[in-house]
Formats: C-alpha cells, sequence, structure tokens
C-alpha cells in the first residue's frame, strides 16, 4: 500500500516533469524551426499524456467495484 | 398470387408511371427561358434531374400504393404477415445502385462546373457593385463609367467582378440561371455569356435588410452594334467636370444607388423622399423639428444615424463619406459630391 | 441559502407572485380596454353626435382601469394566501402562483430589470438600449428564470453541502396536475411538457406564417410592413426550429427509457434543466421580435447585416444560443441513459429502431451545436465587445481583418446537421410504426440502423452545400457536391426497407399508420428534390430561391411533422388511457397531405420560375401570382387541419371511451407495460429474451419481466 | 403477444424501488457523461482553433501578432503547475491523505487564479495599462493586442476570453470542492466529486496545450501598431 502510493506520486510528478520539458522544447521549436506541424504534434503528445495520467480517461472502459 | 406475379406487375407498373410522372413534372417545373450559354448546360443537367425525380418518384410510390393495396388486411382475415426479416443481397443492391448514381451526377456537376466557370479567351469585365438596396455596374473596359442598369451584347463572354459595400448581397438573373453573393471586404467573380437578346432584371437573392425584395437592376442584353451605340453615348456624354452641379446630381443619384431609399416623385420608400425636400420641415424621431437645408441634407448624408425623419427606420449606411471622397478623389477635389446632390434636390420642387 | 428556499414555498411568496401575474394580466387587460378606448370609444360617441367633453371621457376610463386593475391584483394576492380557493377565479390565481413558470418568468421579467437598472445608474441621463446593456440582460435573465423557477435548486443545495433525495410526485400539497407546471425529474412528465410546449410553439411560428402566406398572395404590400414581413419569417424560421427540438425531445424523453427497460434517464435532474432552459430561451426569441425593429436577417443571422441591424438581433442570438444548452445537455442525457441503463439483454441490435435514430441524432446534437454557439457567441461578441471577427474593414497594415464566411463556415457546421437531429427521430418513428401496422418484421434491421449513424456522420461532412454560392474557395465546391450527395444513400436504404416492410404485410390503416404513409411520400418529395440542390450547376439557379423552400419544408414536414404527428396519435392512449376520435384523425390526414403536396410543389415551382425565398414582395413579371394563391389557400388547409387535431387530442383526453392496454397489438416494451406508465416504467426490472419486430412469428417474445428473487 | 405479469392498481408514486441508481452505476453514468460534455466542448474550442487559422492569414501564409514570449511561458507554466497539484490532490484522497488533499486543492486554487491574473494583467495588457497612466512605466516589450485589432484581437480575445470563463468556473468548482472537503464528504472510496473536478481542471490545461501554441508560436510574427 505504502509503496503504491510512493509510485503514485512519483508517476505524476514525472508526467508533470515531462510535459514542462515538452514546452521549453515548443518554445525552442518556434524560435528555430517554426515548423506548425511540429509544434501540433507536441501539443496533442502533451495532451494524451494529459489525458492518460492525469485525467485517466481509461477509467471510462473499467468497471468500478465501489 | 405468387411474389414473382406481384413484382411483374410492380415493375409494369412502374414503366408505365414513369413516363407520366415525367409528363406531370415537367408541367409543374418550368424554368424561365435559358439567356446565357452557362443557363444552356445547367438546363441540360435539370432535365437529367427531373428525369431522375420522376423515375424514383414513381418507383417508390408505385411499389408502397400497391403494397398498400393489395396486403391490406382483409376484414375476414387473421394474423400477421409474412414472416421476412430482410434480405442481405437486396440490401447491398440498393446501397449500391444509387451509389453510382449520385456519383455519376457528381461527376457529371464537377465537369459542368468547371466549365461554365472557366475563363474565356475575349472576356469583357464589368464591375458591380451592390450596396442596400441597388446596383450600379461599371465599364472599366469603355472607360470606367458606371450605369445603374447592366448592358450586355449578346454573345461575348462577360466576367462580373462584384463587391458589396455594407452587407452580404446576391447576384442573380433567373434568365442566366447562375448567381453568386457578393462578400463585402472581397472581389468575387461570376461569368456569363448572355446568348438571348432581351429585358431582364438583376433580382438580390440573399437577405440583405428593410428593403430586400426591392433590391433589383435592370438588364438589357443587346446586339454588339447595339451595345457600340450605348458605349458611344456613354463616352460622349459630358465629363463631369464640364456638367451643371444639378446634372451632376443627377449622376451621383444613379451611381451611388440613392435611388434604393429615396424616390424623386413623391413616392414612400424606406427613406424619405426627395421630392420638394430642399427647406421642408421635418419632424425627427426625438420630437424636434428641422428645417432641410444644406446643412441639414449634408449631415444626413455623413451621418445618417444621427437625425431620423419619424417614421423612417434607422438602416441609411454610415460610409457614403468615405465612398464621396474616393470619387471626389479622381477629380482632385474640384467636385464636391453633396453639394451636386444638394443642387439636384433643389430642382425636384413640388 | 436555506432561509430563502424556505421563503420561496411560503405562502405569502406565493401571494406575492400571484399579485404580480395578476398586475401582468390587469396591465394587459388596462391596455387592451385602453386602445378600445381611443380606438372605437371615443370615435364611435363622435360619429353618434355625442359630444362629451374628452377630459371627462378619460377621467372615467382612467376611474375604471384603476379599480379594474387594483380588484385583480387583490383578488390573486389573497388568492395566493389561500382564501377564495375554492372559487374557480381563486383556484386559477393560487395554483398559478405556484408553478415553476410562472416564477420563472417573474425572475426573467425581474433580472432583466436590475440589469436595466444597472445599466441606468451607469449611463445617468444618457441611458437608451445599447448592443451591451441588451445582451447582459438577455444572458442574465435566463439565469434568473432558471433560479426562480426552482430548476437549479437541487444544485445549489449541492454546493453547500447539502443531499437531495429525488422528489417525486406533485409537489407538496398541489395536486397531482401541478405535476406538469412544476419542474419535474420523471422523464414521462418532461416528454409531456416537451410536447406540450412543442404544439404551443408551433401555432406562434405557423401563426406568423399563415399572415405572411397571406401577404404573399398578392404582389405588393397589403397586410404589414416589409419591416414587419422581414421579422415575421425570420422569427418563423427559428420559432419552428425550437418547436422542433422541443417535439424531438418531447418524443425522446418519453420513449427512450422506457424503450430500453429503464426506469429513468440516467441524470433526470439534468434532464428538467433541459427541458427548462428551453423555455426562457423561447421567450428571448420571441421577445426579439418586438425590441427596436425586430430582427430581420432570417434564421441564419449571417453577418455582417446581423452585425449592423436592430438590437432585437441579440436578443435572437442569445435565444438560439441559450436554445443550445438545452439541445446538448439532453443529447448527453440520452447517450448516457441508452450507454448504461439498459436493461438486461437488451444488446445494440436488440433496441427499438427509434433508439437507434435518438442515438444518431444526440450524437449530432452534443457536438455540433457547440460550434453554432461559436458563431452566434462571435456576432454577439462583436457588437458588444467590439471584436471585429467577421468585420473587413482594415485597422492597419499587415494585420489581417475578419471574414463573413467565417460565420458561414461556423453556422452550417451545426446548422447543415441539425436538420437530421430533426428528421432522424421522425424517420425513427416511421420505421418503428410501419412493422406494428404491417403485422411484419422491420425490414433490414441493422441497415435501418446503422443507416440513421450514416446518415448522421455524412451529415458532418457537406455542410459547406449551403456555401455553393457564398463566394467560399472554389476548391471546395466539388468535393462538398460529392459528400452531399452520398446523402442520399443512407437515406435510400431507409425508403427501400420501408417497402420491405410493407411488402407482403396485413396492412391495417389507422390514424398514425396513415400519417406514417404520408410522411413518407411527403419525405420522398423532400428527398428526391435533394440532389439537384447538391449538384452545384443547379444549385446555382435554385440557391436561395423557393426551390430551397419547398425541398426543406417538404423534409420537415416528411421527416418531422407528419411523424411527430403519427407519434402523437399512436401513444395518445399510452399517455392518456384514451383513445382519440378515428375519424376526425383521417379528416385531418386527408386534408393535411394534398394541402401539403400542392404548398411544397407549388413552392418549387415558383422557385424555378425566379422566385427568391425571404421576400417581402415579388415581381408581377414573375408570372407566378396564381402559384402563390394556390400555396396559400393549402398553407391556410395546412393550418385548419392541424386546428382538427389540437381539437380531437384535448377533447378525446378529457372524455374518450378509455382505450384498450396495447390497442395497436404491439411488442414495444412502453406498449407491454401497464398504462398508465407506473412512476418508474415496470414494476419489476425487464430481461430481453428475444427480436423486437418479430411478428408473425408464433410464440416468440420480445421482453419478459424477471421474477423478483422471493418467487 | 408476450405479457409482463404487471400490477395494473399499483402505480401510486410512493413506490420507491427505482429511486437511485447502485453507486457503481451511477459513477459510470457521470463518468460518461462528464466525458461527453468534455467531448461536447471540444467543438466549442475547435472552432475557436479553427477560426485563428481561418482569419490569421495572409497572402503569405499563416501569421500572428508580435506577443511577449515570456508573459506566455508564464501562463502555460502556471497552468500547468496548477495541473500537477490537481492530480496530487486525487492521488491524495486516493490514499486517505485528507490533509494532503486539502493543500494541494489550496495550491491548485492559487495557480489557477495567478494564470486568470496573468491573463488579465499581462496578456490583456490590464497592468501595462495601469502603469503605463500611473507611473508612465513600460514594462512589457510589446504592446498588448487590443480588442478592436482587427482579427488579432477578435481572435486573441475570444479565445483566452473563453479558456478564461472555463478557468474561473474551473476555479469556482474548487472551491465548491475545497469546502465540502473540508466537511468531510469525500472518502477514499466515494469522491467523484474531487474527480469530477480534476478532469474538469486537466481539461482546461488540456486546452490551453493547444491554444499556446496557436497564440504564441505559430506562423510568422507579425509586428505592427495601430
Amino acid at each position: 500500500m505504502q509503496d503504491n502510493k510512493r509510485a503514485a506520486y512519483a508517476l505524476i510528478r514525472n508526467v508533470f516533469l515531462v510535459l514542462f520539458v515538452v514546452s521549453l522544447a515548443e518554445l525552442a521549436v518556434a524560435i528555430y524551426l517554426e515548423s506548425t506541424v511540429l509544434l501540433l504534434l507536441l501539443a496533442s503528445a502533451k495532451a494524451v499524456l494529459v489525458v492518460y495520467y492525469f485525467m485517466h480517461i481509461y477509467r471510462l472502459w473499467r468497471q468500478e467495484a465501489h | 398470387m405468387n411474389n414473382k406475379k406481384h413484382l411483374l406487375i410492380v415493375a409494369l407498373l412502374i414503366i408505365v408511371v414513369m413516363p407520366i410522372t415525367y409528363v406531370i413534372l415537367t408541367a409543374v417545373y418550368q424554368l424561365p427561358i435559358a439567356a446565357s450559354t452557362q443557363a444552356d448546360s445547367i438546363d441540360n443537367m435539370f432535365t437529367g434531374h427531373f428525369i431522375l425525380i420522376s423515375g424514383l418518384f414513381a418507383l417508390v410510390m408505385v411499389f408502397m400504393l400497391y403494397s398498400l393495396f393489395v396486403f391490406r388486411r382483409r376484414p375476414d382475415e387473421e394474423g400477421d404477415g409474412l414472416y421476412i426479416h430482410g434480405n442481405t443481397a437486396l440490401e447491398i443492391f440498393w446501397t449500391a445502385a444509387p451509389l453510382v448514381l449520385v456519383v455519376g451526377f457528381a461527376i457529371w456537376g464537377s465537369v459542368m462546373l468547371v466549365d461554365i466557370t472557366e475563363a474565356k479567351a475575349d472576356e469583357m469585365a464589368i464591375d458591380v457593385t451592390a450596396r442596400q438596396w441597388s446596383w450600379s455596374f461599371a465599364y472599366p473596359e469603355q472607360g470606367g463609367y458606371s450605369s445603374i442598369e447592366l448592358v450586355l451584347p449578346v454573345n461575348r463572354p462577360i466576367v462580373l467582378q462584384m463587391r458589396s459595400e455594407d452587407v452580404l448581397h446576391d447576384f442573380w438573373v433567373p434568365e442566366f440561371r447562375v448567381k453568386q453573393d457578393l462578400v463585402p471586404g472581397s472581389i468575387e467573380v461570376l461569368r456569363i455569356t448572355p446568348n438571348v437578346e432581351g429585358e431582364y432584371k438583376v433580382r438580390c437573392a440573399e437577405i440583405c435588410g428593410l428593403n430586400h425584395s426591392g433590391m433589383l437592376a435592370d438588364v438589357r442584353v443587346v446586339s454588339q452594334a447595339e451595345f457600340d451605340a450605348w458605349v458611344l453615348e456613354k463616352q460622349s456624354g459630358p465629363d463631369p467636370l464640364s456638367m451643371t452641379p444639378e446634372e451632376r446630381g443627377i449622376l451621383w443619384f444613379q451611381q451611388f444607388g440613392c435611388g434604393g431609399c429615396h424616390s424623386v416623385d413623391g413616392s414612400d420608400l424606406v427613406g424619405p423622399t426627395w421630392l420638394g425636400l430642399y427647406e421642408r420641415e421635418e419632424l425627427l424621431e426625438d420630437g424636434t423639428t428641422v428645417i432641410a437645408d444644406d446643412d441639414y441634407i449634408r449631415n444626413s448624408i455623413l451621418n445618417p444615424a444621427s437625425q431620423i425623419v419619424a417614421g423612417y427606420a434607422n438602416v441609411m449606411l454610415q460610409t457614403y463619406g468615405e465612398q464621396f471622397a474616393v470619387e471626389e478623389a479622381k477629380y482632385n477635389g474640384q467636385i464636391d459630391i453633396i453639394e451636386d446632390i444638394i443642387a439636384y434636390i433643389k430642382t425636384l420642387e413640388e | 441559502m436555506k432561509a430563502i428556499l424556505t421563503f420561496t414555498r411560503s405562502r405569502f411568496a406565493r401571494a406575492l407572485v400571484a399579485g404580480a401575474l395578476g398586475l401582468i394580466v390587469a396591465a394587459i387587460l388596462v391596455a387592451i380596454l385602453n386602445s378600445a378606448h381611443t380606438t372605437w370609444v371615443t370615435p364611435g360617441l363622435e360619429a353618434l353626435g355625442v359630444q362629451l367633453p374628452g377630459q371627462l371621457l378619460d377621467l372615467a376610463f382612467w376611474a375604471v382601469a384603476i379599480l379594474i386593475l387594483l380588484a385583480i391584483v387583490v383578488t390573486a394576492f389573497l388568492s395566493g394566501f389561500g382564501m377564495f380557493h375554492s372559487r374557480r377565479m381563486g383556484r386559477f390565481w393560487y395554483y398559478a402562483a405556484g408553478t415553476a413558470l410562472v416564477w420563472g418568468v417573474l425572475g426573467q421579467a425581474l433580472t432583466v430589470a436590475i440589469v436595466l437598472f444597472i445599466s441606468y445608474l451607469t449611463m445617468g441621463s444618457d441611458f437608451r438600449l445599447t448592443d451591451g446593456n441588451v445582451a447582459l440582460a438577455a444572458i442574465f435573465s435566463v439565469i434568473g428564470f432558471l433560479l426562480f423557477s426552482g430548476v437549479l435548486t437541487d444544485w445549489i443545495q449541492w454546493i453547500f453541502g447539502h443531499k437531495t433525495e429525488l422528489h417525486h410526485g406533485a409537489p407538496e400539497g398541489e395536486p397531482e396536475w401541478m405535476r406538469y407546471f412544476s419542474v419535474d425529474v420523471n422523464h414521462k412528465v418532461i416528454g409531456i411538457q416537451y410536447a406540450v410546449t412543442s404544439v404551443l410553439v408551433l401555432l406562434v411560428g405557423g401563426t406568423l406564417a399563415i399572415v405572411f402566406r397571406l401577404e404573399l398572395s398578392a404582389p405588393g404590400m397589403q397586410l404589414i410592413t416589409e419591416n414587419t414581413y422581414n421579422t415575421f419569417f425570420s422569427a418563423h424560421g427559428i420559432i419552428m426550429i425550437a418547436s422542433i427540438l422541443l417535439g424531438v425531445g418531447a418524443m425522446v424523453n418519453y420513449l427512450v427509457p422506457v424503450m430500453i427497460g429503464a426506469s429513468d434517464m440516467a441524470f433526470p435532474r439534468l434532464n428538467a434543466f433541459s427541458f427548462w432552459v428551453s423555455i426562457p430561451a423561447a421567450l428571448l426569441i420571441v421577445s426579439a421580435m418586438f425590441v427596436d425593429t425586430g430582427f430581420d436577417t432570417g434564421w441564419v443571422g449571417y453577418p455582417p447585416l446581423s452585425t449592423v441591424g436592430s438590437l432585437g438581433i441579440i436578443l435572437f442570438l442569445l435565444g438560439f444560443y441559450f436554445n443550445g444548452f438545452a439541445s446538448i445537455a439532453s443529447a448527453i442525457n440520452v447517450l448516457v441513459t441508452v450507454g448504461v441503463m439498459r436493461a438486461k439483454g437488451m444488446a445494440l441490435f436488440r433496441m427499438p429502431i427509434f433508439v437507434w435514430t435518438a442515438i444518431s441524432a444526440s450524437i449530432i446534437q452534443f457536438t455540433a451545436t457547440q460550434t453554432v454557439g461559436v458563431a452566434l457567441t462571435m456576432v454577439v461578441a462583436q457588437r458588444a465587445l467590439g471584436l471585429g471577427f467577421f468585420d473587413p474593414t482594415p485597422v492597419a497594415a499587415g494585420v489581417p481583418v475578419g471574414q463573413p464566411l467565417l460565420y458561414q463556415q461556423l453556422f452550417w457546421f451545426y446548422s447543415h446537421p441539425v436538420v437530421y437531429v430533426f428528421v432522424l427521430p421522425g424517420l425513427g418513428v416511421i420505421s418503428e410504426l410501419l412493422p406494428v401496422f404491417s403485422r411484419k418484421p422491420l425490414f433490414g434491421y441493422k441497415w435501418v440502423a446503422l443507416s440513421s449513424l450514416g446518415i448522421a456522420l455524412v451529415g458532418f461532412l457537406v455542410w459547406a452545400h449551403h456555401m455553393f454560392v457564398s463566394g467560399m474557395d472554389d476548391s471546395l465546391r466539388i468535393p462538398f457536391m460529392i459528400s452531399t450527395m452520398f446523402v442520399g444513400i443512407p437515406t435510400g436504404v431507409k425508403f427501400f426497407s420501408w417497402l420491405g416492410t410493407l411488402w407482403g404485410g396485413k396492412i391495417i390503416y389507422p390514424t398514425p399508420m396513415l400519417f406514417v404513409l404520408g410522411a413518407i411520400s411527403v419525405f420522398l418529395i423532400g428527398g428526391l428534390t435533394g440532389p439537384i440542390l447538391a449538384t452545384v450547376p443547379t444549385d446555382m439557379h435554385l440557391h436561395d430561391s423557393y426551390w430551397v423552400v419547398g425541398h426543406f419544408h417538404a423534409t420537415m414536414f416528411g421527416g418531422f411533422i407528419f411523424p411527430f404527428f403519427a407519434a402523437l396519435y399512436y401513444w395518445f392512449p399510452k399517455i392518456t388511457g384514451r383513445m382519440y376520435n378515428e375519424r376526425l384523425g383521417k379528416l385531418h390526414f386527408w386534408l393535411m397531405v394534398p394541402g401539403f403536396w400542392v404548398m411544397s410543389l407549388g413552392q418549387m415551382r415558383i422557385g424555378l420560375m425566379g422566385m427568391r425565398r425571404r421576400i417581402a414582395n415579388y415581381d408581377p413579371a414573375l408570372g407566378v401570382e396564381g402559384t402563390q394563391i394556390l400555396i396559400t389557400i393549402a398553407a391556410l388547409v395546412i393550418a385548419w387541419s392541424v386546428l382538427i387535431m389540437l381539437y380531437n387530442l384535448v377533447s378525446s383526453a378529457r372524455s374518450a371511451e378509455l382505450a384498450p392496454e396495447n390497442p395497436w397489438e404491439s411488442r414495444s416494451p412502453e406498449w407491454v407495460a401497464p398504462t398508465p406508465l407506473p412512476e418508474f416504467n415496470f414494476d419489476r426490472p425487464i430481461e430481453v429474451v428475444g427480436d423486437p419486430y418479430d411478428y408473425g412469428l408464433a410464440d416468440s417474445k420480445y421482453i419478459q419481466t424477471i421474477p423478483a428473487a422471493g418467487d | 403477444m408476450s405479457a409482463v405479469t404487471t400490477h395494473h392498481d399499483d402505480h401510486a408514486h410512493d413506490d420507491t424501488h427505482a429511486h437511485e441508481l447502485p453507486y457503481g452505476q451511477q459513477l459510470r453514468a457521470n463518468r460518461l457523461g462528464l466525458w461527453l460534455f468534455l467531448f461536447s466542448e471540444v467543438f466549442l474550442f475547435v472552432g475557436l482553433f479553427a477560426a485563428r487559422f481561418y482569419l490569421w492569414r495572409d497572402a503569405s501564409g499563416v501569421v500572428r501578432p508580435e506577443l511577449d514570449q515570456v508573459a506566455g511561458l508564464i501562463a502555460t507554466s502556471v497552468l500547468l503547475i496548477s495541473s500537477y497539484f490537481m492530480v496530487r490532490a486525487e492521488v491524495a484522497v486516493q490514499h486517505g491523505e485528507q490533509k494532503k488533499m486539502h493543500n494541494s486543492l489550496i495550491m491548485t486554487f492559487v495557480m489557477g487564479s495567478l494564470f486568470l491574473l496573468s491573463v488579465i494583467f499581462i496578456e490583456w495588457g490590464v497592468l501595462d495599462l495601469i502603469l503605463d497612466n500611473m507611473f508612465g512605466v513600460t514594462l512589457f516589450a510589446h504592446e498588448a493586442i487590443k480588442p478592436g485589432d482587427g482579427a488579432f484581437g477578435a481572435v486573441f480575445y475570444g479565445m483566452t476570453g473563453m479558456h478564461a470563463l472555463h478557468v474561473i468556473s474551473g476555479l469556482v468548482l474548487i472551491l465548491i470542492i475545497l469546502a465540502n472537503g473540508h466537511k468531510g464528504a469525500f472518502t477514499e472510496e466515494r469522491h467523484w466529486g474531487v474527480e469530477a473536478c480534476a478532469v474538469y481542471w486537466h481539461y482546461v490545461d488540456v486546452v490551453w496545450i493547444f491554444f499556446y501554441p496557436a497564440l504564441y508560436l505559430i506562423g510568422t510574427a507579425v509586428t505592427y501598431h495601430t
């Protein structure tokens, strides 16, 4: 249980860090590459991370046994 | 009777009913005369569609009415109908057959669209301007003069370059079949090759406010010779600079479409009539009265919302000041359009 | 918060509301009297040679008027306390003062007054109605309605951490019928509320149509001014759309839960919200006709016309916008209900076919509605906040300008698919009723079910066919022409499946079946006149002409009005327990079908000849006068037939003979359940053990009750 | 005809057997409903997003106004951090750590408010306006866009405004959750309120994830002065 909890906190922290790094990367892409497609791809990647790890979309098709 | 016999009867009935439907349909659905080459090709397509409509209409209605009659429950009957759940082959067939039909029509439509909208070699450009609620037409290739009627030489490809001063309008001459919206802020293009001489009307087909239904303009398709004569007459007309202010007033009245809202014969349109306007006492919406002098008329043109005459809506375009400035610039400021208009109004005494 | 809630339920509050209601009624009465006084009484007396001093007459008039006003207000106020509860008039005031409708309207009026008063405080003597304060008043007025009507009460309680029970039955101490005037969570009550409101709104829209149809029976302006004409046709459009959405809501709400064997919708409170938010929205739309110079943009509200015109346009835009709330909330509710509340064994392909159309319509509603919301918001934002989304005037070098066509793209992304929201449930009713009256299984159930989804999905890809001549990018015309033509394929599947269902049946023809057949014939006209609009070259002639009006009315009547009427007749015995009058029903049908055919074909005919849509006055040179008169007569016949239906339904509901439990011998769950339906639809949970339309298969069953554990 | 055993006399409205759905079923319904609502809102934001690409273009292609990149990055980071605290609150309530949930929610609220302030004061130039009027100081490199600045102003205020409205409603939700959480309304097993609020908040973040590049990064920057 305790490990479980620690893992949960660690997971969200790591996801957050990745999101932060990607955001900075976006700025770099905008300045140096000026690629619309790449920027939209990066944004989509961020969105997928948030939707999966923060919003837990998988709960939609999981039966909760509360 | 078995199923096969029923189907045979239905098939025969459909074959009989289809042409009858077509005859009735074309009696109800009549197009105005076709007066452009575009109209000629589009009318072919209309015929194609009418055949499609009567065919499918007859098919479904005959099937339905036949079933309703033959498969009705008789008073002495009990129980339910045949236990048929469906037929996959049939379903696939009536999904695929219409597919072929609609794709066919779509291809036909695409080819024709390209054909009727493509630029022609010797086309003549005409500038069309629309505003609430009037049209004006300018002929850049004939010296740029403007006209409130659209005069076209027969059999000459025309390209209309159209712009709107205020809201959306739509250029439609039913006899030419084609239509096109005019969008403020951009130039819209419509191609027409008139091929039948005659008199028609441009009808604004996009709701554009109060007097939308009255937004018409005359169209005349004439022979090349008549057109040339008309052009010559227009071209040899006096230069605005050499006209009297009153004459110029009439010119501006037409060019800027004042007649879309103001009559000069005393009849009541969207705005007050100009007949006897000068020095008339006008009751305003706020209850005060004002004498229609030079200042009042000038202000009413430049700031139409500021002094509304009682009984009329606040609908006048706010941009006449800018439009006039553009026109006045052509004459290096030697002309004041509003003064000319006032001069014209002064002549309109009751 | 609690204190306020207790207050609103007190007799004193009721008396206040009754008094306010009395004031409104009295004011209307006095206004009518005053106009009679100035237009008839005084001139009448003068004509008779009676010379009364004008002042004396005025004084007498106002003395009487004030007395009437006071009497009504005082009676109403005292009735609120229950003082004249036994008298008929007293009962009227008493019960009216307790209804959510009256509370809501008062709340709406009060909020408008507050917003305008605040605006008056800030603007001082310069006070006038502006884009800004009208928009704010409209937005807050909807919130005012919702707060006062009590539809938000439970949710407000939740915010403060209180738990609330779902209340079933009439409000405490009120008779059973008061449920229908109150915020109620039962899907059947809400369904009936929707249905009645829909018919009432339909009458408003229809009346407008009759007025301008009469105007059009001759060229020139006879009855009304051009501005009134423009306002009327614009209002007719949006009011009919509101009515149809309410009608769809009625059918979906009443039928879907019971058809899938559920006890209610998944979110009963949200369901009530969906209905009640459409009332203030409808009121905004109606009031748009009277503010400033009404609204003359048509229901499409294209900028720039809608960004410069009368203030009424703002009310129309916001009324439209709030109707979207109802659409979205109710569509989500339907999808979730079907998603999680189906009875045991109710597999997707075993649901009654109507449910499939309800899902397809909901998929469109809960997504596309948002984009029209964006478009409407943008117009209001341009008017009230100066955001130039659609303003093509250049501002500075390098700065792109607004684009009027942006509105059309966003608008039609909703407004094209939404016509499938209107027609899909109607087509569902056709597919649902045909097997019952042909006594045969629905031909190709899966194909019919999937064709609904197909229509919904293809519907998302065709919006720009409304813009073929709008000046959009030329390269878009051909792809949209092709995609539009594809709509014909799933629609064709439906037609052929209906024919397959009829073939070999034992068909009977009570009124609902007649309306179903009428619907097929009318929808056939609507469908067949579509491809000609979808191919760009022919559309260049027909666009914005009366052909479109004819085509559209044929699809709406065939796809919604006829099936809706069929549904009203068909489920009438279920709802009321009584049978409608069959002879009047058939009379209705035989007036309406030819009436509609003449109207629709006539409209298409004059469209081909060059009659533009949305014009108050037309050119006699077009040669359409004779047809116009025919169309007007046909419209009057239709209107008359609808009144016959209303009389039939109302009088039958009051006093007709009791209907059998299952007069149509249907297999559908709602007919197998008792009449009237129990509060939670089924006394015991049901399970599905067969296919829905196995008419003609001996000893087959669709549903059965799950025995209780103790049995 | 199939028959259901019915009790024709027993339709009284006081029978209560189907009153409330079982918690598990209600939770599924709630989740599905919330996600459908969010999916519906996607069309609202896609509408605005599409409008941006429709309007922000000139002959050379996609353009954007020259904006202050520091301000954009700050706003983006602040919202991202708020999202982190929100998910932390949810993990906390799942593990019964009420205190931690409470604190995380407060942090989310603070970060969300900061984002809102940065939108109003920096992006919308209210701070500039105040500083300029009161002290004659200009802090930011680029003058803020004004609502009347053609398509730039319209789309910029339309997108940030609509997003800000959602942020505000998210903040109100957080306050409600905080108040009810304080009263002990949420347990390890039953905390739908927290979950709904969190999902909504992250959704608002996802919207910004797309709006940020659309407003600040994509296209050729146009410098202009009106």
